[in-house]
Order: C-alpha cells, then sequence, then structure tokens
C-alpha cells in the first residue's frame, strides 16, 4: 500500500503547522495588501510602502535561512559562503532588469550603462539571451546550481569536512566577491546593477509590483519551509542526519555519502539563488559586497539563532536579527555592532538550540510532554518536540 | 633631465664663472629679494646664485627656505624662523620682537629640486665624505653640460674611490654629448658600469635610425659601444628584476606568516577557530599606537625606540584580551568548532565596535621610527625598505619564538600533552584548563606581535584585523593544521606566488587566482601541506 | 556501481556461470570467502601490517586473538576499505578486489562491519538505524520517495526481536545501554544480509548473560553467514568453538582450535611475554 | 505546535515594527522640520563618513541657534546604512516615507548614491551629494556638492605639466579598481590624448578595495619612470590603501621632486592615519584645504573643533576639516537659503529655488549653484603635503570654475550638460 507523494506531503507536516502555515498566506496575500493600498497612510493600521518592502527583503533572508538550515542543521555542513549563490541568483536575475531598462538609461542606448562606460560596443556572449524573462529564470536556477553541484562535488568527494569546509567555502565567496568588483567582468564592478525601471513592462516602483514581488517572497518561503519538512521526514534525511552524526558508519552501511551531501547542498544553493531573484527587484541593487564573506557569516548566525535543525527557526533568526538591524541602525547606530556580537556569543553560549530549542526545553518543562533528551546539540532538534508526531514511517514501524 | 633643470643649470654654470675667486660675501639684498619673488624662475635663478656662491650665510639660506623656515614679514623683511626666535634673514642677526605677521615661503616641488641641485653642486665640495656621496648621486642622475666646471675639477679633486665612480658616471653622460668620437667611446664604454635603466635610455637614443636612416650617433665604434654597454646593463636589470619580485615576495610572505602565526596556535594546535583573530592582530597595532603616543608625549627624546617597547606590550596586552576570550567564551566551546566559530565571529565585532568608541572610526597614524623609513639601496638602485627588511627579522624571530616555546619549555610541553591527549594530560596532573587559557594566551599574545609588524607597514584602525582574517585562515589551512613548517612554508609560497602573478596579471586578478589555487590545492590534500598521517587522521 | 546486488546465495552457487559475473557479485567457487595475502601496511614507518596472509571459507565462524597493536583493526580497516594497504591482495570471492572498492562498494557486495567502540546512530530511533541498515537500494533518488513495504517492515521487527529491542524501537538509541547498542549495531549488521560480518570486540561491556546470547547468535549465524570475530574474552572465544588465529606484530602467528593455539609455545610467549 | 506560535511571533515582530514606524510619523511634531542624514557610522566606510555626519549636526545645530530656518527649528534624522548598499536604498525609503524628511545629506561611494537615486525619484525627495565623483549623472533629486571631474582631475594634470608642476610628460593613472578611478582615468587618458600624450607614455593600473601590498606597483611606477622622460603619477586610490602605497613610497625612495603623486581621494582626514614626512611635496587637488587661510575658514575650524570638543568625539584635539565636509557645510546653507526664498520645503520649489544660490564658502571663494546641471561652480586648489599632514596650496584657479557632469572627454555626452 504506497501512499501517494501529495498524501505524504500532506503527513509530512502536522495540523497546526497547515494551519500556522495558512494563517500566514493568508496575512501576507490578503491582509498586507489590502492594508497597503485600501487603508489611508493616516491610519495606524496602514502598512507603507518602507515596511512592505523591508518585510519582502527579510522572507527572502528568511528563504536563505531555511536553505542553510537544511544543509547545516540537517546535514551538518556549515556553508560560510551561501552569500555566493544568493548573490548570483540576484545577478542572474539583476541582467534581465537590467536588459528591462532598455534606453531608459542615462545613456539613451540599448546597452546598459556601465558597459557604456567601458566603452563596450555589444553585449558579452554571456549576456545573450539575458532579455528573456524565461532564459533569466532558468539562468537563476542553473548557475547557481552548476557552481555549488561542481565545487560540492570536488570537496565532497575528497571528504572535506567541518571547519576545512566552512572556510574553503569562504574563499569561494571572496575570490568570487573580488571577480564581480572588476569592471572587466562585465557586471558593472562595484556599483552592480542598480536603477531598475520594470519587469515584463510592469513599473517595477509600482505598489502592485511591490506586492506581486512580496507576495512571491512569502510563497516562495512556504513553498521552501514544505519541501524542507518534506526532506528532513524522508528517508533521505534520515540518511542525511546519519551522516551528519557518523559519516564513516553510513559508509559501511553501503551508502554513498558524497552523493547525498551533494543533493542537498546544491538544493540549498538553489533556493539561495531563487531568494537571491527575487530580493534584488525588491531592493533595486545588486553588487558585489552581498558576496562578502561577513554576509554570509551572518546567514549562519540568522539560523543559530533561530534554532538549527528545526526549519522554522531559521525564518524566525532571520526576522529576529534582521528586524533588530533595522532597529538599532536607527535609534542606536552605534550599539548596532555590540547587540549582534553580543547576540552571537550569548546564542552559542546560552541558547545552543536557539529560539526554538529554549521554547521546547520550557515546553519539556511541563510534566505532559517528556524531556526532549540526548546529549549533542542536534539531539534536541532531531527529536520530534514533544508535541510533533514522530516521522511517518518510524510511527507505522512502531505499530508494526 | 628636465629642460627647466638644464635651464637652471646654465645660469648656475653662468655665476659660477663670476662668483669663483670673488671673495666669499654675505648675499646681496637684490638677491633676497628675488628669493621671495612670485614667479619661480627668478627665485630659482635668485637660489641658483647663492647655490653657486656658497656661503655659510646663503647656505643657512637655502636650508632655511628648503624647509620653510624662510619667512616675509608684513613690511617685506625676509627673516629665518627657528624655534628660540626669528633671523634676520640678510645679516643672520637675531630680530626682537618676534615678527607674528611672518609668512612662510611657499616652496614647491620645481622650487625643491633647484634647492636640491644648488646644495649639491656646493657640497660636491664639501670635506665631509657622506656630504659629498649624496651630491654626487644627486648630480650623477641630473648633471648636464652646464656642469661640467664644476664636475672634472671635483672629479679629479675627489680622493674617495666610490665617489669617483658616481663623478665618472656623471661626466660619462655629459661627455656622450660631446664633439670627439674618442671621448664618446670612453663615456659609452664607462656608462655601462651603471645599471640605471635611464643611462641604457640614453645608449638606446644612439642606435636609433632618423628620418632618412642615418644612426643618430654617425661613429660606427660609439654605437658599438653603446651596443655592448647596453648588453651589460641589461643584464644587470634583469638580474635586479629577480631579485626585487622574490624580496618583495619574501617580504609579503613573512607578514603573511606573522599574521597567521598566531592562528597557527590557536587554531591548528588548540583547534580553536579564532575569527576574532584578526581583531588579536588589531589590538596589538593599537597597543603599539599607545605606546608610540607615550613616548610622544613623555620621551620624546627616546621616540625612536618606541617600537622595541611596544613588542612586548603588544604581546602582553593581546594575551591579556585572548585569555580574557577564552575564560570567558572559547572554554565553553571545546570540542564544538563551529559554535566556536560564530561566536569568535561576534566578539570580532564587539572588539571592533569597541576600538571605534575609544580611537574613532579614522585610522590612527602609527609613524616608522627614523632607523625603520628610507631603505638600502642594494645594487642597480633597487632600494630594500628598511621597515620590510626589520619585518622579515622580525618573522624569524618570533618563529623562533614560537618554536621555542612550543618544543623547549615545560609550558610547551603541557599544552603539546593536553591537545594530543587531554584526559590523560589531566590524570598525570597537567592543569589542563589553565594550559588552554595559557596556550590561547599566547597564541593571542603572538598575534599581537603581528600586529605591531602589521603596523609598520598598514593600515591602523578597527576594522584593519577584516583584511588579515581569510589571509590567516588560508596559511594555516594551506600549511596544515599544527603544522609550524607548513605555516612558514605556506606564508612564503603565497607572498611569492602573488607577486609573481601581481608582475604577470596585476593584483586583482592575483588575489583571485591565489584564492581559486588554494581552493583547488585542498581539494588535493585536504590536510594541507605537512599531512599528519596515521590510522587517527580520520577523527 | 551501487546497484544492490539481488539473491548473492543464489548465483554464488552456480559456479559455472562465476566467469559471466556481474560486477559486484560474490564468486564462492573454491568456497573461500575472504582472501588476504601478504597484505602491508605501515604508518609513518610503524608496521601495523606485515606480511598478513588469511584466508576465510564461505560460512566460517573465525575468531582472530592476539595482543593490543597486532593489527587487528588495521586487518579490518583494509577488508572493509578505510585503509589502503601498501602491498599486498584482498579479494572476497575469487573476483572482487577489496582494494579497488570503496567503502560503500564493500558493504554492497556483502561485508557488514562492527566497530571496536560502538557506533550507531544516537539521535535515531532504534527503528530507524535498523531501517537505514536494511539492505535496499541506497542511492539518493530511491531514499528520496522510499517508503517500508509491509515486508520490509516485518524484517526490521524480526531483528528487533532476535536483538530484543522491540521494546526500545522508538527510544533515540543514543539512550540504550552499552550493551544494548553492541546488540543494535549488530541487529544493523544483520539487515545488511551481509556474506560475510566483521565483529571487533562484540562483547565487550556486557553482562556474562548477554555474551551468552551473543556467542548463541553467532554459531547460529555460521553457516550461512562467515563471521570474523576478534576478541580477548577467551571463554566467549571458546562458547564460539571455531577455529582461532592469534595474530602478532601484524602478521599471524598461530592458527588452529582454541586448545591448540592455548598450547603453542609462542603464542603463550606473546601474551605472558608482556 | 512551534511553527504555528512562531509565525504569530514573526507576525507580532513585524507588526511592532511597523508600529515603530508610525510611531516615529506621529513624533514628528509640527514646529519643526526634518532633515535626514544618511552616513556610513558602521563598516568600512565609516572612517570617512563619520566626519560629514559630524559636520551636518554642527550645521544644523548652528542654524537653531540662529533661529531655525523659517522660524522653525531644524530636527536630524541620523540613520546608519552601515556601508551596505542595499540598507542605504531601505533607510533612503524610510527617511523618506516614514520621517518625511525636507531635506536629505548622505552618501559617499558613487554605488551608495546610486542605489538611493531610484527611491529620491520615486518618493521625490531631496539628497545633497558632497563627496568628488566621475560625473556621468544628473539627476533632479540630487545636488552634486563635490567636484565632477573637470573641477580636479584635469586642472590637477594641467598643473603637472606646467612649469611649476615639473613639465610630466608621462603618466602613471593608479587607481582602486571601482567606477571613480575608471571613469576618471578615462576621461583624463583622452585629455591627456588631445594633449599629445601617447598612449605608451600613460600606464594604467587597478589594485584591488583594501589592498595593502604596494611592493610590486612601485617597483613597476619606478621601471616606467626611468624611461628618461619626466613621470607623474595621478592616484585615485581609494581609502584605507592611501597610507601603505605612501609609506611604500616613502621608503622605496621615490621623493616628490622625482616623481610627483597627485591624489583625488586623500585629504586631510586620510593624512591624519599617516606619518606624513615622507609625502612632503606630493600633491593633491581638490576644492577647498583646512590650510587656507581666511576669516570664514578660520570660523569653521574653529566652530568644528569646539563641537567636536563639546560633542567628545573621539580624540577631538586632532580633528581636521576637509573637502568634502566644506561641501556638506555648503549644501546645508543652500538649502536654507534656498528653502527661505521659496518660502517653503516643498521639494519643486526647493529645486526651482537651488539654482543661482550663492554662499561664501570656507574656501574663501563664493560658490554659485549652477542654474541648470544641479553643481557648484567650484575653485580648484592643488596643494602640496606638508610634514604635519596639511597642504600648502602651490596653485589655484582664479574664479570657481563651472562642472561639466558630462565630461566632453567621453563619446556620447555632447550636448548634454543639463536635465
Amino acid at each position: 500500500m504506497r501512499t501517494p507523494l501529495t498524501v505524504r506531503l500532506f503527513q509530512s507536516l502536522p495540523r497546526t503547522a497547515w494551519l500556522a502555515l495558512a494563517i500566514f498566506a493568508a496575512i501576507a496575500w490578503i491582509a498586507i495588501p489590502a492594508a497597503h493600498l485600501l487603508l489611508p497612510e493616516s491610519s495606524a493600521l496602514h502598512v507603507s510602502a518602507y515596511t512592505v518592502t523591508l518585510m519582502g527583503k527579510i522572507l527572502c533572508y528568511a528563504v536563505v535561512a531555511v536553505a542553510m538550515d537544511l544543509i547545516w542543521g540537517y546535514a551538518g555542513i556549515l556553508s560560510l559562503g551561501h552569500g555566493v549563490f544568493f548573490a548570483l541568483g540576484g545577478y542572474a536575475f539583476g541582467m534581465y532588469l537590467m536588459r528591462q531598462i532598455g534606453t531608459d538609461g542615462s545613456y539613451g542606448v540599448m546597452l546598459p550603462d556601465f558597459m557604456v562606460f567601458l566603452d563596450w560596443k555589444e553585449l558579452p556572449w554571456f549576456w545573450i539571451g539575458s532579455d528573456s524573462f524565461l532564459w533569466a529564470l532558468f539562468l537563476v536556477v542553473a548557475v547557481p546550481g552548476l557552481l555549488a553541484f561542481v565545487f560540492g562535488w570536488f570537496a565532497f568527494r575528497s571528504r572535506i569536512k567541518g571547519v576545512y569546509f566552512s572556510i574553503i567555502t569562504q574563499a569561494l565567496t571572496y575570490a568570487t566577491m573580488l571577480l564581480f568588483f572588476r569592471n572587466e567582468t562585465g557586471f558593472g564592478g562595484n556599483n552592480g546593477f542598480t536603477d531598475f525601471k520594470r519587469i515584463l513592462g510592469y513599473d517595477i516602483t509600482s505598489p502592485q509590483m511591490r506586492l506581486v514581488l512580496f507576495g512571491l517572497s512569502a510563497a516562495l518561503l512556504i513553498a521552501v519551509l514544505i519541501l524542507g519538512r518534506y526532506l528532513v521526514t524522508s528517508k533521505f534525511g534520515r540518511v542525511l542526519a546519519a551522516i551528519r552524526d557518523a559519516e564513516s558508519r553510513v559508509r559501511f552501511i553501503g551508502y554513498q555519502p558524497t552523493q547525498y551531501k551533494l543533493a542537498m547542498w546544491t538544493l540549498s544553493a538553489v533556493l539561495c539563488a531563487l531568494a537571491g531573484a527575487l530580493y534584488v527587484p525588491q531592493v533595486g541593487i545588486i553588487n558585489p559586497s552581498e558576496m562578502s564573506p561577513a554576509n554570509s557569516i551572518e546567514i549562519a548566525v540568522w539560523v543559530a539563532v533561530g534554532g538549527r535543525g528545526t526549519l522554522i527557526g531559521g525564518v524566525i533568526g532571520a526576522f529576529i536579527v534582521n528586524l533588530a538591524k533595522s532597529f538599532f541602525t536607527v535609534s542606536f547606530p552605534d550599539y548596532w555592532l555590540f547587540f549582534l556580537g553580543f547576540l552571537f556569543i550569548g546564542v552559542t553560549l546560552f541558547l545552543p538550540d536557539g529560539v526554538v530549542g529554549l521554547w521546547r526545553k520550557l515546553r519539556a518543562r511541563r510534566p505532559a510532554a517528556p524531556a526532549p533528551t540526548g546529549t549533542a546539540p542536534a539531539v534536541a532538534t532531531e527529536q520530534p518536540a514533544a508535541d510533533t508526531p514522530p516521522p511517518a514511517a518510524s510511527t507505522q514501524g512502531a505499530r508494526a | 633631465m628636465s629642460p627647466s633643470l638644464h635651464h637652471l643649470l646654465r645660469i648656475l654654470w653662468l655665476t659660477l664663472c663670476c662668483a669663483f675667486g670673488s671673495a666669499h660675501a654675505a648675499p646681496s639684498a637684490e638677491t633676497l629679494a628675488r628669493l621671495a619673488a612670485d614667479d619661480s624662475d627668478t627665485r630659482i635663478a635668485a637660489i641658483a646664485e647663492l647655490g653657486a656662491e656658497g656661503s655659510a650665510q646663503s647656505v643657512a639660506l637655502l636650508d632655511a627656505l628648503a624647509d620653510e623656515a624662510l619667512a616675509l614679514t608684513g613690511d617685506g623683511r625676509l627673516v629665518i624662523l627657528t624655534d628660540t626666535g626669528a633671523l634676520d634673514a640678510a645679516s643672520g642677526s637675531a630680530i626682537a620682537p618676534y615678527p607674528d605677521d611672518a609668512e612662510p615661503l611657499m616652496v614647491n616641488n620645481r622650487v625643491r629640486n633647484a634647492l636640491q641641485s644648488a646644495k649639491a653642486a656646493t657640497n660636491i665640495r664639501a670635506t665631509d665624505r657622506a656630504t659629498r656621496l649624496a651630491a654626487a648621486q644627486l648630480l650623477r642622475d641630473s648633471a648636464g653640460e652646464a656642469l661640467m666646471p664644476i664636475l672634472e675639477p671635483a672629479l679629479d679633486a675627489e680622493p674617495d674611490k666610490e665617489i669617483r665612480a658616481i663623478l665618472a658616471l656623471a661626466v660619462a653622460r655629459v661627455n656622450l654629448a660631446s664633439a670627439e668620437p674618442a671621448k664618446r667611446i670612453r663615456a659609452a664604454e664607462l656608462l655601462g658600469d651603471s645599471s640605471d635603466a635611464s643611462v641604457k635610455a640614453m645608449l638606446a637614443a644612439l642606435l636609433d635610425k632618423d628620418g632618412n636612416g642615418q644612426f643618430a650617433e654617425p661613429d660606427a665604434e660609439v654605437r658599438a659601444a653603446a651596443k655592448a654597454s647596453i648588453l651589460a646593463i641589461e643584464r644587470r636589470l634583469a638580474i635586479a628584476d629577480l631579485a626585487s619580485t622574490a624580496f618583495t615576495g619574501l617580504s609579503l610572505g613573512s607578514i603573511l606568516l606573522l599574521a597567521a602565526l598566531g592562528l597557527a596556535i590557536t587554531y591548528g594546535v588548540m583547534g580553536v577557530i579564532n575569527m576574532a583573530h584578526g581583531e588579536l592582530l588589531m589590538v596589538g597595532a593599537y597597543a603599539t599606537y599607545v605606546v608610540q603616543g607615550l613616548f610622544r608625549t613623555h620621551l620624546p627624546g627616546y621616540i625612536d625606540s618606541y617600537v622595541l617597547a611596544a613588542v612586548p606590550v603588544a604581546f602582553l596586552t593581546a594575551a591579556a584580551v585572548g585569555m580574557l576570550m577564552e575564560r570567558t567564551v572559547i572554554r565553553w566551546l571545546y570540542g564544538r568548532p563551529l559554535e566556536t566559530l560564530l561566536a569568535t565571529w561576534g566578539l570580532s565585532l564587539v572588539l571592533i565596535q569597541t576600538a571605534r568608541v575609544i580611537f574613532g572610526p579614522q585610522n590612527v597614524e602609527v609613524a616608522n621610527p627614523s632607523w625603520m623609513s628610507g631603505g638600502v639601496s642594494s645594487f642597480a638602485d633597487i632600494v630594500l625598505p628598511w621597515n620590510r627588511l626589520v619585518i622579515i627579522g622580525f618573522a624569524i624571530f618570533v618563529l623562533l619564538l614560537v618554536w621555542l616555546m612550543m618544543q623547549k619549555t615545560r609550558l610547551g610541553m603541557f599544552v603539546r600533552a593536553v591537545t594530543q591527549n587531554r584526559a590523560m594530560a589531566g590524570c598525570v596532573g597537567v592543569p589542563t584548563a589553565r594550559i588552554d587559557t595559557l596556550a590561547f594566551g599566547i597564541g593571542a599574545g603572538i598575534a599581537g606581535l603581528g600586529g605591531c609588524a602589521l603596523s609598520q607597514v598598514a593600515n591602523v584602525g578597527p576594522a584593519m584585523g577584516q583584511g588579515y582574517i581569510v589571509d590567516s585562515f588560508m596559511v594555516v589551512v594551506l600549511g596544515g593544521v599544527g603544522q609550524l613548517a607548513g605555516a612558514v612554508t605556506a606564508a612564503m609560497g603565497l607572498g611569492l606566488m602573488t607577486k609573481i602573478l601581481e608582475g604577470w596579471a596585476g593584483a586583482v586578478v592575483a588575489k583571485i587566482l591565489v584564492l581559486v589555487f588554494i581552493i583547488i590545492f585542498i581539494q588535493k590534500r585536504p590536510q594541507g601541506l605537512f599531512a599528519l598521517k596515521g590510522r587517527f587522521v580520520e577523527d | 556501481m551501487s546497484t544492490a546486488m539481488h539473491d548473492t546465495i543464489a548465483s554464488s552457487g552456480r559456479a559455472s556461470d562465476s566467469r559471466v559475473l556481474r560486477p559486484g557479485e560474490l564468486d564462492l567457487t573454491h568456497k573461500v570467502i575472504l582472501y588476504l595475502e601478504d597484505i602491508s601496511v605501515s604508518f609513518d614507518g610503524f608496521k601495523a601490517l606485515n606480511n598478513l596472509s588469511l584466508t576465510i571459507d564461505a560460512g566460517e565462524l573465525r575468531a582472530i586473538i592476539g595482543p593490543n597493536g597486532a593489527g587487528k583493526t588495521t586487518m579490518m580497516d583494509v577488508i572493509t576499505g578505510k585503509t589502503r594497504p601498501d602491498t599486498g591482495k584482498a579479494f572476497f570471492g575469487q573476483t572482487l578486489d577489496l582494494t579497488r572498492m570503496s567503502e560503500p562498494e564493500i558493504a554492497h557486495a556483502g561485508i557488514g562491519r562492527k566497530f571496536q567502540k560502538p557506533t550507531i546512530f544516537e539521535n535515531h530511533s532504534v527503528f530507524e538505524n535498523l531501517e537505514l541498515a536494511m539492505k535496499t537500494d541506497k542511492r539518493v533518488w530511491k531514499s528520496l520517495f522510499a517508503q517500508l513495504t509491509g515486508d520490509e517492515r516485518d524484517r526490521v521487527s524480526d531483528t528487533l526481536k532476535r536483538i530484543r529491542l522491540q521494546a526500545e524501537a522508538d527510544r533515540p538509541a543514543g539512550l540504550l545501554s552499552h550493551g544494548q547498542k553492541q546488540w543494535l549495531e549488530i541487529g544493523m549488521l544483520l539487515m545488511q544480509e551481509p556474506r560475510l560480518l566483521l565483529l571487533d570486540e562484540p562483547v565487550a561491556g556486557m553482562t556474562d548473560e548477554e555474551t551468552e546470547r551473543t556467542a548463541e547468535l553467532f554459531v547460529s549465524l555460521a553457516g550461512q553467514h562467515s563471521l570474523v570475530v576478534v576478541e580477548h574474552d577467551m571463554s566467549f572465544v571458546e562458547a564460539l568453538g571455531g577455529q582461532v588465529t592469534v595474530l602478532h606484530e601484524g602478521s599471524v602467528l598461530a592458527e588452529g582450535s582454541l586448545a591448540k593455539v592455548q598450547n603453542d609455545p609462542r603464542v603463550i610467549e606473546v601474551y605472558l611475554g608482556r | 505546535m512551534n511553527t504555528r506560535r512562531s509565525f504569530i511571533k514573526a507576525l507580532t515582530l513585524s507588526a511592532s515594527l511597523a508600529a515603530m514606524g508610525s510611531v516615529s510619523t506621529l513624533a514628528h511634531a509640527a514646529d519643526t522640520i526634518k532633515v535626514g542624514v544618511l552616513h556610513s557610522l558602521s563598516g568600512t566606510m565609516a572612517i570617512s563618513e563619520t566626519a560629514l555626519k559630524n559636520v551636518a549636526l554642527m550645521a544644523i545645530d548652528e542654524i537653531n541657534a540662529a533661529g531655525g530656518v523659517m522660524g522653525k527649528q531644524l530636527e536630524p534624522v541620523v540613520v546608519d546604512p552601515a556601508s551596505n548598499w542595499p540598507l542605504f536604498a531601505e533607510k533612503a525609503r524610510q527617511l523618506l516615507s516614514q520621517d518625511k524628511v525636507a531635506v536629505t545629506f548622505g552618501c559617499w561611494t558613487s554605488v551608495s548614491r546610486k542605489s538611493v537615486n531610484p527611491v529620491f525619484k520615486e518618493l521625490n525627495g531631496l539628497l545633497f551629494y558632497p563627496v568628488q565623483y566621475e560625473g556621468e549623472e544628473l539627476e533632479k533629486n540630487v545636488f552634486y556638492t563635490g567636484a565632477a571631474p573637470n573641477q580636479q582631475a584635469i586642472p590637477a594634470v594641467e598643473y603637472l605639466m606646467s612649469k611649476d608642476g615639473g613639465e610630466a610628460k608621462r603618466f602613471v593613472l593608479l587607481g582602486t579598481d571601482y567606477v571613480y578611478p575608471r571613469t576618471t582615468n578615462k576621461i583624463l587618458r583622452a585629455f591627456l590624448h588631445s594633449k599629445g600624450v601617447k598612449d605608451e607614455d600613460i600606464m594604467e593600473e587597478y589594485t584591488p578595495f583594501g589592498h595593502s601590498d604596494y611592493q610590486t606597483i612601485i617597483a613597476n611606477i619606478k621601471k616606467f619612470a626611468a624611461a628618461g622622460k619626466k613621470t607623474a603619477v595621478v592616484s585615485t586610490i581609494n581609502g584605507d590603501s592611501n597610507v601603505p602605497f605612501y609609506k611604500e613610497l616613502g621608503n622605496a625612495g621615490l621623493k616628490a621632486t622625482d616623481v610627483p603623486v597627485v591624489a583625488f581621494s586623500v585629504g586631510e582626514e586620510e593624512l591624519r592615519g599617516v606619518d606624513a614626512k615622507p609625502l612632503v611635496g606630493h600633491l593633491a587637488a581638490w576644492n577647498y584645504f583646512m590650510s587656507v587661510k581666511n576669516p570664514t575658514n578660520a570660523a569653521f575650524i574653529k566652530k568644528y573643533q569646539d563641537w567636536a570638543k563639546k560633542n567628545g568625539v573621539p580624540n577631538a584635539d586632532t580633528v581636521v576639516t576637509n573637502d568634502p565636509m566644506e561641501a556638506t557645510y555648503v549644501g546645508i546653507y543652500m538649502w536654507k537659503q534656498a528653502v527661505e526664498q521659496a518660502k517653503t520645503t516643498d521639494v519643486d520649489a526647493v529645486i526651482k529655488a537651488l539654482g543661482g544660490q550663492t554662499f561664501k564658502a570656507p574656501s574663501g571663494f563664493t560658490l554659485t549653484m549652477d542654474k541648470t546641471n544641479h553643481h557648484l561652480h567650484k575653485p580648484v586648489l592643488i596643494g602640496e603635503v606638508r610634514a604635519d599632514g596639511q597642504f600648502s596650496t602651490v596653485w589655484k584657479t582664479k574664479e570657481p570654475i563651472r562642472a561639466q557632469p558630462w565630461s566632453p572627454y567621453i563619446a556620447g555626452n555632447e550636448g548634454k550638460q543639463k536635465l
């Protein structure tokens, strides 16, 4: 009796989670648009354009955080270079946006301005087709995916683990950043891409477009959460977790850890790229500093703050850190770094499982729920939380 | 050489003719007036006269002008401003009251040039060898036809071999344009001993053909001599090129090494991923800055030795910060490298912002002590800057220090014991916790030393550490964890590699290529250059 | 080549078509399942294995003893592909050159290994541990959509029964007692349905009663499986009652029944000598 | 179920942020005019931008003390875009849509300006950009109080070619690899060609951001200079890299008398980080030097130093003023005058009123805001570095020069001088 995939997809999330997603979707697709378009600015409930773009931006970050959690929390691979995939996705879509500017640039020619700067007469080969929306979407997935695949294939094949891996991913993003800083590279150098005008012919600054992008970001986040949840509860996810905990054992019982890691690694990279592609039109600029090692490390912090190995943790972390950033950089500009720094330290020292972990501990205090158990920080997160039914397979197994 | 200089020297020569023999009198008021003129040409002429005439008073004037101490008062008198008071330019007698309205005469590069040549022309007749040498060197590059009346007598009168060689070159340069072929051949041959690219250009000019196929130099023998000399010079220049590339590579390598050594201990030996390593460098650098400040205010006499004092201070401060970090944060994260990585990154942010709050966001000035500025000019005018030489030496010193500390001291033995088998070490009574703290402290201290060295070549600012953290990790990882020898090889290798690539592909591409190389290399040798072998490698 | 190999027993029986074996299939003509020939391994000069030669017959239960540093673990590393020998041959059956295969390939070919220190997936439930070990197609794509069929579930619960952990099925394996972990690991081995089991000190930390049962289990396995057991516990070795090989300084010192080797003067010297 | 709870948590957070926004709008009292200050106080650009924030606040205090603008006090809103370009756009949007500022003074790097431009255009805001830049841009909502290339780069090179400048015949164009140096050097190359300098007498070199090892490059410069003709270096090296560059230069024995270096991004602030003795004689081209002697400047410096002490700026006793700070100061006053002339802070009215405003600047000249191109008419000063880290002016234009944001030396720019 094989249950069809759709059903299993549905089973992979508990009802309550579906409910939460539904609420979230309703807010993102109905409440906020309404509040933004219909309510007058004067009303206290009006959601300003600023808030919408900010939220849209953070939703993209949240997707990145979930992608990072999939590879770090569940496969135990800490990437300090995820920024590079995010940025590449952004650049791939940015190329399309640049072409959409058409002759509205300051030189009034079809070439992007920075190419006119450099006296380029026609588009370099890798820009060919960039005026097609579909081709752009393809690039968004293909380029970062390919990079991740090739890089991961070599790295995992030669069994580079833990810190070594983290450090060469850092080298990767750093090198790519320097490459994109060069003007000859053909992506606008330090200035990157800015001053976008339209998508598919629609004005990019119109509130409708802003809401569409926001809605898409929300949709992407929901999709990623469901997909992620399915993956980590599937056998695939259990094998990955096994690799994280005892890779050599996994090898001795006949799995090829390389392939498993590679699959998750590439997927994670592609998800980042999609987020990047939605991010760029919302913030209106993409430039190499997105690839600076610091940005990539910050991604890891979102996950750590929210709680590793608990997909939702990434989302929470991304929101907490970025809202805090928006708040501090206005109210106490001088203390922003202090806050961020102490957040890093505090979380790693006192909340190894992040906010979600803390919340679960509190829950566990209640006699009803059995305490999450085990020694390694991963244990608590790996344990099905008190109120989530354990992964389908094992429950059935238990009943057998 | 630039025509303006020609012009100046011609005047100089003219003035010399009349100046010679005439008793050295004080500079005329009229000359002084011209010194203060608006138009540079007039002033340069005046300077030339003073230089040629060369009396003590004129030299004093020139010096005053050179260091912008020669000033014009409201009522149009020229005065020399000194720390103690003001002197009348003409008489050299002190004047009171101090003229507050005195505006120092502006000196631009052209005037400064003139001053130098003028001084050289006087100094070539000085008694002190060093002065003559300096003068001779300056004349070698700038002398022209006009100066022969000074050069030739100077050459004959010159007792010192080295200086004579230099003057000979100077004369030869001029003679290359002489009318008699014999002189030209002599000159062409002689110039073969020069290792100056500009001389090569001069000689090459002789071989050029003009519009109707005529050689610039009619005499074939001269051309032959020129050819030979050019080859000689080129050979020397080629060697010089290699040498300087090697040197720059080594000096970059030694800097990388200093930046990475601390990490080689904290990460390499203790396995702590310290993302705040760069900030420990910063602490060391700021410590140096503070020491410099103290010397400036309290011991201005010994300012040149502030660096020596800074070394231990930098070490101790950084070590203290490091131990604090270990006690408060890192200690709780042993065996959890990825968490350590994040926590220490947090620490680095805090340290950066702290520095910003204390010292402000701007870079601060750390000056090379006089004995570290300038450089030794080895052959073929490659200049080896002192600060770089010192840093290479310092790197070796620190390396030795680390090696001794790890191999020869009880502490080092404990550290190695703890890092190899914590439990066992504990059993045999090694105070593991204290050892961890100390070991980390040492690593941090070494980083502090690195920072002290960096302050002599690079920026000192709150974010300076960020620039080094990636490189440092690359060095340690490339070298192979826990391998001092590896770190050294890696640092030097990267240094040379960067420099060679840079000469060939430019700085930006070089940096990228190096990073790509590292990524690929680690694929091939995950354990780094000096891998540990054995059955325990897996875990 | 991670294709799971089906019914090796059947194919291996048919000596005739051993020439047309698909890669990865086990050829048991000559009834020998494992050849080690002149295997040498050295780490930085220290010779862990020194021209070690050893053969295990199909269905045999072999005990290997020897003082520390005799090279027992290294031998297992070589067989399972974790360590590559500097020199020498290692064949699984007639055809499979172990020195050329990766760990997963070797595992697929039918060699299961139990480590000295029990290594199980502490964060997974006991059930999941067995499920992961179960012999099946272990490629990524399959695992993405894999779900347990009824009989697979039965196989897991049989093993659970066999290793007496039904009660613990849904507990995280990390919470089991040391003995139970040993059993779980043995259970995982069984789920792999290997032809050859390598067991490194399987009864360390077990109670006498558990030890006894383990011995019974192994004896019952012998026959359709081949077992190589490394053990210090002589009473256990005795209970196994099979051939005994004594390793010393990386090569075979003596071989034969326990009684025989125990009276071998060289063996006594090696053991009492230190 | 944690998923739900956390979503709700996330939502409440977002709500609270929205609230935060509206609160700040409520706080917007009627009797003050809000002025945005958009400079990085953290991250790599903090080095340069913090001083601009300070001088802006000083000017605002000064104006308020003098009774404000149209009788209303100015209320500064300082935000920190943290040297993060997307954050610049976000903060700009916040200043305009949440805080409703009447005008914004900010940005240093071109990329930050390019990142905020669309926002100011969309919400019709008003930005004053105080830094010398590459030109090739003209936004209705932006006023450029820094120099365009023809107000800095070209005069500097003309000076180098002049008799007093040493009659340079060969040029090294050295810069950090980003748009400002690239464009400037492109313009200079075209300019040099027009002066008959051949390509083989021009060497162009770029270094990555934060490059700190100039050994090779300086060796190359030496080689290049050895070819006999008088050589000069035009440096557009940015920020941090200048210290290692000049240290290397000094130690490698390249004296200003042999190979002068003229820099466009090195001012008093940058020289604070260097031991200036080895640099004496090297040049910089700006529209203002702290060392300029005139009462306005003396007052300006005094005011700033007092303000720094009063507000506890780190090492306040050594603070200096520089060109972008002067440009910020001028910008704020020009805006004040324009508002008072237009009798409103309405952006379009102010933009109209700004054209033709004049102000007696610390540089000693009376600057005019061009009627059409949103740039100031600025004097050009060439200064030589003094041992004390100040500049002594060795050459200056007789009167302010009109900006050419669209350089005639770049193809396709003909007749592009106005909006």
